[in-house]
């Protein structure tokens, strides 16, 4: 691991509002080359709007965010062509950044998409367009990785795919930061984790040396805590 | 025998009738350019009458059977007779293009003009268009009995439309003259051209036929390869 | 039960809409504009403004109902809540009334607003004809917004229903657009009653066979 | 339980295609009131479309489904009104249901969205938006319950309230069934479970006597057949 | 840089209309119907087709116009796909001469095929003229295009992108729809090029004014 040395993303004292109300507030954090943060919390604490922040797609009202490399992204949306195949989304996407044309097929199959390569993708269910719109981040391979729910709607197979590829990313060098609510599937792979409660991280702490009982106790803890 | 077989014996009919229309139609010209008088106004130009009217008329009725059988279809809920729904609107919009190229290559000569917006063009373009609409909807609908459906509902909403949007035009026409040269309305033909008109809209209702099996015969033989294609999956 | 669902329906369509405004808003500046856009865009030496004024009034209406229609079932789309409507106990009949109910409302009031505007901008006003006015722009809006409702329900359907009513739609706007101008120029022209009969008959006739029309056949649209 | 002696879903060998594709093939199944149907199986095997033929949003090509109270349903999609609050979503459902315009606020409550009741949903985060859609299926009281993926999104709070509904509604003898791949969290309250491979349901049993190891175990060898 | 994502981004618009072509067909039916509706939507006593045909001609362009330009940033919004290109290395100026290209492809194409038509029905055939004629339509069809696309990509993060966008537009169309009427009644009448500098170089500033303004401000509507 190349832990520390290399920040990929600094994100200081980053707050956000809508109207009146603050919906990230302060957060401070930095993820290096090789570390993966787990960011958890309740429903509507703010993982979203932050990672939309971190990604640069919405501008901070407060504090200042720093991105050092191209950045991947699965958001709750696909942001894919649902006229085009998966095949059409992917090259296009291989075009846009310039990759090799020969990755789009690669991935798919990693996906396990192989089958349906050349279906549009509006006849996709749920858990195959999740499975493209990882494919479709992963694409160029970029060393800032921003996960939302990335394991949503994917079967057990699938999942254990994304896990296997997020390890892979990470030794390899990867920032990432996934936003999730099944944190035992993902601890594996995590280096930190934050905890998120009303638009602050409350707790950001390394995973290592603790246990996935621990930290479940202790996500529930702060969920309790929020109601 | 199966519906493929079915389908086939009913393609080779078609083409039969096809085959026999188009014969009609050799028939028709020869009749016309040697055997018809030329008509004393209009000149050679005419001759392209007895395509024009008469693909009209099929075109009419291609659209009128689509819309009966669109009716049916919604009582029914028969696949077989969307199919032939769909394929009685195809014909019916290809033979209106035959009928609005003719229409013009023999109007600029005759009135002057390439397009008049008389009562029955206007009618006819609109219910063209309609149709072309009726097409593109089932274009974009994938699920196959909700395209079924839904276009059904478009042909019986033009069966009901055409007759109001002929009084329309007809109405908004005939209180004000247009200002074309001559006006289209139906002239009394003499003997030999009406005769002439009358074999040629019958050839045109066969080959209307023949189109209509022929396209149907395509839809079933599609519908049953979809099915075997299904059925290697399952 | 239809009248509770159709109630029910079109209070929220226009509880949405009221809600925001800006469709409203949105529809009533865009009928003014195309008054303007097509009040310039004519040889002004050959077409005097007055000439063009019904027709230009039932452009303007054709074009601003149309924006207002598509958004009726753009609502139902955006989390497919049309299925929720379909699993509801509400009728297809409920569904179709309730919506066109919405729908009038909408559209009518962009009308009523827009139509002094007009009145204004082209100089036709002739105050004591305007009862006579609002009674065809109600008969022409009936029968706009009833087929409309229909074939909006079904382009919905699929990823182009924004360039697809429209396709759909003209061809029925034909006779109900051609009678409300010739009546227009008719009451503006102060014209006696007995010239306007034909027409009136025509748009009346047209209301009530497609009325009925639509609604049977949206029982086929929504029902699975 | 009531179990068995009240069908209130009876599907019989229902198949459904588009295009040349069958996408459900010859389910039959029966659902009676106090039974939870588990459907499991990986990602595009149908789940989802065999859901939407029990609601009866979509025609079966082959074969015939029977419902035989009212639907309740949380589909992929939330079926909600972006421009209206979440009060006013669920008062909407109320006045078409014609039920008592206490319930929506009741529903809120108990789904943790209090503090949310008259926000605009447009502004909601994923898991809030979930949560309401669980409380528009409830809101009148029906007793046929389909569920397409109900947890997801829903943070572990939520999931653990969702499941003590879904076990007092299968006491109080609704007929359920659930798609989804949380399998875990969700065999609790099963009492049966349905295998689907490629449009199939291979498998169809009842969870008593098999404890969870067993189920995830036979869930995964299925997976791994199905690839 | 710039240039590949350009040609990708109007690559896959013009592949999205391609395979389906259901928008392009409904444009260009749309197109036709708007003529037909237009020629019926007078009072032929006072107002004869030929007069109106300029008018007619740009009403319907405008129109057709507005439908595909709507398209072209709703197929970004389906899935929030605006994101993507906003992450991806696609400048702001790449994604703008992407969209613009492929709305011109598009319109274009609508405009051309449905020129004869308009020629047809109008009967105003002077085939030595189209060439000036197709001149002025690609001048007026820049600048349409150009400050739609900056405006759509502005709407687009509303729920009421198809109502604001002809808001929006429309007065900006104001000058180039005139001097394309003006212009193109001139060409119709067969009159001396000299009576039509003015508006030419009118309608040429407007583009050249336009076009760079609205690259300009595409950057600071698209990054945040
Ligand atoms: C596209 C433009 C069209 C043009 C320029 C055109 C032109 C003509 C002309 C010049 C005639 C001969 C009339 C005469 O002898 O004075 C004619 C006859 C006829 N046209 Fe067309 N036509 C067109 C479209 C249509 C359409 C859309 C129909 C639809 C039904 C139609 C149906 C007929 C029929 C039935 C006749 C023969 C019977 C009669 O003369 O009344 N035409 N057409
Ligand atoms: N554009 C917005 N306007 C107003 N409020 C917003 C907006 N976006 C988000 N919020 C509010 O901010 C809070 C955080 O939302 P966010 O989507 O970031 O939550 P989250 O942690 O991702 O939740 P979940 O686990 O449910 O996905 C929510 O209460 C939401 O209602
Ligand atoms: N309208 C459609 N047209 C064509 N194919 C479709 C259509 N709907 C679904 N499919 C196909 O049917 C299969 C089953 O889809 P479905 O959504 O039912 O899967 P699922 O079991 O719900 O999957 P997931 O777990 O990913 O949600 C998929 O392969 C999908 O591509
Ligand atoms: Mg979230
Ligand atoms: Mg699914």
């Amino acid at each position: 691991m190349h832990a520390s040395s290399d920040p990929l993303i600094v994100a200081t004292d980053v707050s956000w509002r809508v109207g009146y109300r603050w919906i990230v507030r302060q957060v401070s954090t930095t993820v290096s080359a090789g570390e993966v943060l787990l960011l958890v919390g309740g429903n509507g604490t703010g993982k979203t709007s932050l990672i939309r922040l971190v990604a640069g797609l919405v501008r901070p009202t407060k504090g200042a965010i720093q991105r050092r490399a191209e950045v991947g992204m699965v958001a709750h949306h696909t942001m894919l062509y649902d006229a085009l195949t998966a095949h059409e989304n992917l090259a296009f996407v291989a075009r846009l950044h310039g990759v090799d044309p020969a990755r789009p097929v690669e991935l798919l199959n990693r996906m396990g998409l192989a089958k349906a390569i050349d279906q549009r993708i509006a006849t996709f269910s749920r858990g195959m367009l999740q499975r493209l719109a990882i494919a479709r981040a992963l694409l160029h391979e970029p060393r800032v990785l921003l996960l939302d729910e990335p394991l949503s709607g994917l079967d057990d197979a699938g999942s254990r795919v994304v896990v296997g590829l997020l390890e892979e990313l990470r030794d390899q060098g990867c920032a990432v930061v996934i936003a999730t609510h099944q944190l035992v599937e993902l601890l594996d792979v995590a280096t930190d984790i934050g905890f998120m409660a009303a638009g602050k991280m409350v707790e950001h702490a390394p995973v290592a040396g603790r246990d996935a009982g621990q930290v479940v106790n202790r996500y529930r803890a702060l969920l309790e805590e929020g109601q | 025998m199966t519906r493929r077989d079915k389908a086939l014996q009913l393609a080779r009919r078609g083409g039969i009738v096809t085959g026999l229309a188009i014969a009609g139609l050799v028939g028709v010209y020869i009749r016309a350019l040697v055997y018809t008088p030329i008509e004393r106004f209009q000149g050679p130009a005419q001759k392209i009458f007895y395509v024009h009217a008469p693909v009209a008329w099929a075109s009419l009725l291609a659209f009128a059977v689509c819309g009966l059988l669109s009716l049916a279809y919604l009582f029914m809920r028969d696949r077989r007779v969307d199919l032939l729904a769909v394929s009685s609107a195809e014909v019916g919009v290809a033979l209106s293009v035959a009928m609005l190229t003719t229409g013009p290559i023999w109007g600029k000569p005759i009135w002057g003009t390439w397009w008049t917006w008389d009562a029955r063009l206007t009618s006819t373009l609109f219910l063209f268009l309609l149709f072309v609409g009726y097409l593109v909807l089932r274009g974009a609908l994938s699920d196959l009995e909700v395209r079924a459906r839904y276009s059904a509902a478009v042909g019986v909403m033009a069966l009901v439309l055409v007759p109001f949007i002929h009084v329309t035009v007809y109405w908004f026409r005939t209180l004000h003259p247009a200002p074309v040269v001559m006006k289209p309305e139906s002239p009394s033909l003499p003997g030999v051209m009406l005769t002439t008109l009358l074999i040629s809209i019958a050839v045109f209702t066969l080959l209307y036929i023949g189109f209509l099996m022929l396209r149907y015969a395509l839809a079933v033989l599609e519908d049953v390869k979809l099915e075997e294609a299904a059925h290697e999956l399952s | 039960m239809t009248w509770r669902g159709a109630v029910a329906i079109a209070r929220k369509d226009l509880a949405i809409e009221w809600r925001t405004k800006t469709a409203f808003m949105s529809s009533l500046v865009f009928a003014v504009l195309v008054l303007a856009v097509l009040f310039f865009a004519r040889d002004a030496t050959a077409v005097s403004a007055f000439d063009m004024a019904p027709g230009v009034l039932w452009v303007t209406f054709t074009f601003a109902g149309m924006l207002g229609l598509n958004r009726a079932f753009l609502v139902e789309r955006e989390n497919r809540s049309l299925d929720g409507l379909r699993l509801s106990p509400a009728t297809p009949t409920a569904i179709f009334l309730g919506k066109v109910a919405g729908n009038i409302v909408f559209v009518g009031v962009v009308e009523l607003v827009s139509l002094p505007l007009f009145v204004l901008f082209y100089d036709v006003a002739i105050w004591r004809q305007v009862p006579l006015l609002i009674g065809v722009i109600a008969m022409a809006t009936v029968a706009f917004v009833a087929v409309g409702t229909l074939l909006s329900a079904m382009v919905v359907r699929t990823r182009f229903s924004e360039v697809m009513l429209p396709v759909l739609l003209l061809p029925f706007l034909v006779p109900p657009i051609v009678s409300a101008v010739q009546l227009t120029w008719r009451i503006l022209a102060d014209r006696p009653l007995a010239e306007m009969t034909g027409w009136l008959s025509l748009l009346g006739s047209f209301d009530i066979v497609f009325f009925i029309l639509s609604l049977l056949l949206f029982d086929a649209i929504i029902t699975e």
